[in-house]
């Protein structure tokens, strides 16, 4: 049935998520953004809030939540719109533990599972960008090459997040086919032999905040048992659908502030005595912002909704990515044309959403619901 | 919980309204082509068919509440045609206006009949307030004059509720709902507008020249506050939702024509390719389909939260000014990647571009939308974002 | 050197077609649209105007002007502004000379450029658009096979303007490549055998005042000399280029009309005692409207002047052609939404517009400069 | 006779320009990353270089006028960097006000000074009417009060053009132009505003509290007329422009980019092919060089339009309106083509991106170019529409 319904817990732990990322978040968001610096103390409360261990089965330690990439996207929304840099880095280990969680042999469950539930933040990541310019998910060049007891991953990895601290990187790459079908995840402990692991070269346009990584795999061995689900492998479109909605998810909760914010300005800022909000040109401009909002929003839903329910949710992931990559450009892009010169301007926030919202609709593989 | 899957019995409902729309649609180009004539109130096929609602029991919690899934029910009617039903129901929107603002006395006499609302008129567009339609009290009666157009049903219905004001100083407060019935001397259906496309419609102009009607022909009380007035715009707005499935209806008809052609030539989506993988073509699908999915989530959104009473404004507006923007855009974009043949009237594409236009125009424009939305978000009044 | 200026007999030019165009095309417009009419009085006033004779060469009888695709150009944008439907029909013929003037050999000159400049309207056209969707000029489906003494020519072609009384037809066809190099060009007499040539079945969405045709030709057997150009054949870019332009130009002219009517409108509509143009809803319609009117006529005007100057262009023609597209309709639309109900009525002439303007941007092969 | 091919003369300006901007580009990134620091007024390999135009006799009739050509000229100098220069013109804005409102004596003292103008307040966004800052008669001084806000060149500038308002009741005849030396007591450099983008150029906040300025300091005449504050509007007018070039400018360096980066990866447009025929990514692109090639062609025309005297104000508008869109919009969508890669500041592509979004805000937003335009074809004063 068609609902558009919450769970009760899933309003109180946006609650909670909203109060964190509307408070801890935005406060520091500025600075850190300017210092390109994920604070260690921001990580402790995450951990304390329990997002990633919450949602680790019981026997592992975890809250033993049920597993729900709605609840996820619900979240995602409310750290975005705090700030997506931070709230990126917050629930960076899903990255890792998800796809342990929902692709793992009950063998690697055991294994991988547990230091999530630890005290403290436990950094792990995913890596899936690549080195080259026009990167496509679907068409991937880190490779997975059989080799005695294992695999050989060859590769150049960007973008890895976390991947400063992460004790544990899966690394997608090609093992067969091409196309998102083809698509594995190999268990990479840092020290690997073969692997080089670097912050990024340079600062990014946005995410400043978020400390990312380039991975080189030259020739990396791994054992068989480091492919993640066995045998069997993952399911590869699966994977790059509950990134998608993650990324998609953050833009939403960032449109959302963006928003809010120009709302606000609109109504406060003056111009011959009258507020701006009071011309066509700047109200309509609210106007569309809100209407793309609600339609974002709604596309993510139905397609987190329908992930939930493992259904085949490639059409919806790809309708919902592509529509917000489009729309929450837009919507950042009007946020700075009403603030003006104050747009543009690093003691307002709004430029800092600008570079942010580019860089979260471009970059796949950093989030993941 | 969140959820956008359909139940069995959800699924059952749209088959059986499908079906039903495959019959209408054999219709459309010949209601198109002779505007003259009116649809029938029901198609000879209706014997077949009954409501898709019968037969199907509700179950609480399992299936989708009936006055979001109708959201989904009148898309599929518009994607059969818009203007040609295979059963007419004997309401207008006059009606709701008597419903909400008659005497018990008038709701008896009156409700068994088909009214229309007569409010635009040819030097008020989007400003209900700015009526001339007056409406003089002489003894026992009211004498009405004035022009309306942009009826809709006014040559079908059997009534027409009239906006007239009784006093241009009261203002809004001032405009009443009259009900004037057809035959009475002095009122005239001028004739019925020759529109672009939605032809199968009736939307006819009106003329009140010294039409007297009894006392008890104003609908409510004759004080000074807004409530006729207010009736007036609440049976109008339940046209909005309306209008917006209408639109997603209709662009929905026109891509999935589009897709099924283009698919006969080799062309179609494959989901899960990133976009340096896409066509052109392919890209341009993926849009429209994403704009048709987010109207349509958007009127869901707006009918859930509504939760079967009437609908709320924000969700509302937002969900038409969406719906509105893509039935014009998808169907554009659909005859630009068809190519000239989708323009001949041998297909039925064209004429959804021809109809699709109208659903940003009434049920309030999408400028109208925006207002209301601006004002809802900003906190103002209409005098302080005019 | 870059130079916006007209000559002073481009100038000339442009106000004797104006004058025709916003009198005798606009006035009748609406009627001719109603009836899919094409009054016979109007073809003989356009023979007078000698908007094709004037540029067959003088030895053939015509007035030798230079052959200018920017004098077309404009010409173009003044018949779209009085009337695409009408303008289209008036200037048919030379989408059967223009080419045999530009590729034909001495001979096929000599053969079939007089009849243009005989007195009268003379009625000849092109046939490119086929019978499938999605249209491609670039991967045709007519094809010319080689025949003892010439060609054979199978294929469906839609859409032929004034096919309906057209004394000749130039069929464009594939000879070996495929692509826009490998379009040929044949000149194909109505009565020709194998030729069936029958109305459009249907009338279309617009420019219903333009008689098209349906070409059926099955196996039509035509001479080598039927070969525009002979054995050199044609430059199919070029001619596609040549169309891509007149297309654009026509809803140039079509946009400016639009704009201009909207802006009366907007002036004259009064809502609450005030013209509706004092609202920036729409004032600020207007001026993309107009922003957009002018790039447009740019775009066209470039790629005009690379045609005239006989340079590749290739890359103009797409890019005005294709933004062209996007623009206009966006225009008319905007069109419709400034009248509001009146935009949707036939009382008034802005939703022919919206419809021409679909038509005019979508059909390949109406109009050539 | 209609021509957008250049003439040799043509090339060779524009290629000497181009190979300045080359080597100004390898500065871009240190200017960026080092804010604090202001690029110098010429750049070390100023010696190889000379004005590209030196040299090159112009013939008439053959080469482009060089008012015209001057766009693609400066065109190219954005899309080296917008901020670093190979050598810095002396002139300010300020030096306009100057030339057009000063005395001969006023013009012959300060002419040699780079000059900059000091109009917007915290207060007043795209009124400049609205001004704030006082000049007070004391004797034989002035004495000004107020604050003033993205100041372009307010820091490297040796003066300032202040717009003061002597009498608010005079509305903007009140406000005139005084020239304010840096090192005037009372009058101080409160930052350079850390933006975004453009982090090489020098936008300054400035203070004026109680600054004495001599009475021959206002520029001009202290009458009731407009002619003050005109002089400071087609001052600040001329910049629109440039703005709109330098919009163009970044966007084609961004598209390059993005064009060359894509080649490397197998990607490139393929003229001739229709839509049908087309990748995403290729429709893409040539959206892109579409609008790019729009915008700079209304700037070419505007310039033509304008024969080299002061920019006519509906082609300007026009123009600065679509290169400020353009280059927003083309920067957008050249980092989402490029994927992440394209994000990192081992790139300039990331800091076009920001560099960009300058030019729909300043020299007039996109807003105000657009009741320019409106106001222009409707006829409207800024009364009839506000």
């Amino acid at each position: 049935m068609i609902s558009f319904a919450l769970t009760d817990e899933q309003r109180l732990l946006r609650e909670t998520v909203r109060k964190f990322a509307q408070t801890e978040l935005r406060e520091v968001a500025r600075a850190c953004d300017e210092a390109s610096r994920l604070p260690d103390e921001l990580l402790a409360t995450v951990a304390d809030l329990g997002l990633v261990a919450g949602v680790m089965p019981e026997s592992f330690g975890g809250g033993g939540s049920d597993r729900s990439p709605v609840t996820n996207t619900l979240l995602a929304e409310e750290l975005g719109a705090g700030d997506s840099s931070l709230g990126l880095a917050a629930v960076a280990p899903a990255l890792f533990a998800i796809p342990v969680l929902e692709f793992g042999t009950e063998a690697q469950k055991e294994q991988l599972l547990p230091m999530f539930s630890e005290p403290g933040f436990h950094a792990a990541s995913m890596a899936l960008h690549e080195a080259h310019f026009g990167f496509d998910a679907a068409a991937l060049r880190t490779v997975a090459a059989p080799a005695p007891g294992g695999y050989r991953l060859t590769g150049s990895k960007r973008f890895v997040p976390l991947g400063d601290r992460a004790s544990h990187i899966l690394v997608i790459a090609r093992l067969e086919e091409s196309g998102l079908e083809g698509l594995e995840a190999f268990v990479v402990p840092r020290d690997s032999k073969g692997l080089e692991c670097a912050p990024e070269p340079e600062k990014t346009l946005g995410l400043q905040a978020l400390p990312t990584a380039a991975l080189e795999l030259d020739g990396v061995e791994v054992a068989s048992e480091a492919r993640l689900g066995g045998e069997n492998g993952i399911d590869g479109a699966r994977l790059i659908n509950l990134c998608r909605v993650a990324g998609a998810a953050f833009a939403v909760g960032a449109s959302r502030t963006v928003l809010e914010y120009a709302t606000a300005y609109a109504k406060d800022r003056l111009v011959s005595g009258r507020p701006i909000a009071q011309k066509q040109a700047i109200a309509f401009m609210l106007a569309d912002m809100e209407v793309e909002v609600n339609a974002m929003r709604h596309l993510v839903w139905k397609a987190a909704s329908e992930l939930e329910q493992r259904r085949d949710a490639s059409r919806m992931a790809t309708l919902a990515s592509d529509y917000v990559r489009r729309k929450s450009m837009e919507i950042a892009d009007k946020g700075v044309q009403i603030l003006g010169g104050h747009g543009y301007i690093r003691d307002y926030p709004m430029e800092m959403w600008y570079r942010n919202m580019r860089a979260l609709t471009i970059l796949d593989g950093v989030g993941i619901v | 919980m969140v959820d956008f899957s359909l139940s069995e019995n959800d699924e059952r409902i749209l088959d059986a309204m499908r079906e039903q729309s495959r019959v209408v649609r054999r219709y459309a180009r010949y209601y198109d082509d002779n505007e003259n004539e009116l649809p029938p109130d029901a198609l000879p096929e209706v014997v077949n068919f009954r409501s898709p609602y019968k037969d199907v029991e509700f179950e609480e919690g399992i299936d989708t509440p009936r006055h979001v899934l109708h959201v989904l029910v009148s898309a599929i009617q518009a994607w059969g045609d818009y203007g040609v039903l295979m059963k007419r129901i004997g309401e207008g929107l006059g009606n709701g206006v008597l419903t909400a603002a008659g005497t018990d006395e008038q709701r008896a006499r009156w409700q068994r009949c088909t009214l229309a609302i007569a409010m635009t008129e040819p030097g008020c567009g989007s400003d209900p307030k700015s009526i001339q339609t007056t409406a003089v009290r002489d003894g026992d009666e009211w004498v009405l004059n004035g022009e309306k157009i942009f009826v809709t049903a006014g040559c079908r219905a059997e009534g027409v509720v009239v906006a007239a004001t009784v006093d241009k100083n009261l203002g809004y407060k001032g405009i009443k709902p009259f009900v004037v019935m057809k035959g009475m001397p002095g009122f005239e259906v001028s004739h019925r507008e020759k529109k672009m496309g939605i032809r199968a419609d009736d939307t006819a102009t009106l003329l009140l020249n010294n039409v007297r009607v009894p006392g008890d022909h104003l609908l409510g009380a004759c004080d000074d506050s807004a409530a006729g007035f207010r009736a007036i715009m609440t049976a109008l707005n339940r046209n909005r939702p309306v209008v917006g499935v209408a639109g997603v209806g209709i662009a929905s008809a026109a891509l999935d024509f589009t897709r099924e052609k283009l698919k006969e030539e080799g062309i179609e989506i494959v989901w899960g390719v990133g976009k340096q993988g896409r066509s052109a073509v392919q890209q341009e699908l993926i849009e429209i389909e994403a704009d048709i999915e987010a109207a349509t989530l958007g009127l869901l959104h707006a009918a859930w939260v509504s939760g079967g009473n009437e609908w709320k404004a924000r969700p509302t507006s937002i969900a038409k000014a969406k719906a509105g923007e893509v039935a014009r855009t998808a169907t554009q974009r659909c005859l630009a990647l068809l190519g000239g043949l989708g323009l001949s009237r041998e297909y039925l594409v064209e004429k959804w571009f021809r109809d699709a236009r109208i659903t940003d125009l009434y049920g309030g424009t999408g400028e109208i939308q925006r207002l209301i939305i601006a004002r809802d978000i900003l906190g103002y009044s209409s005098a302080e974002l005019p």
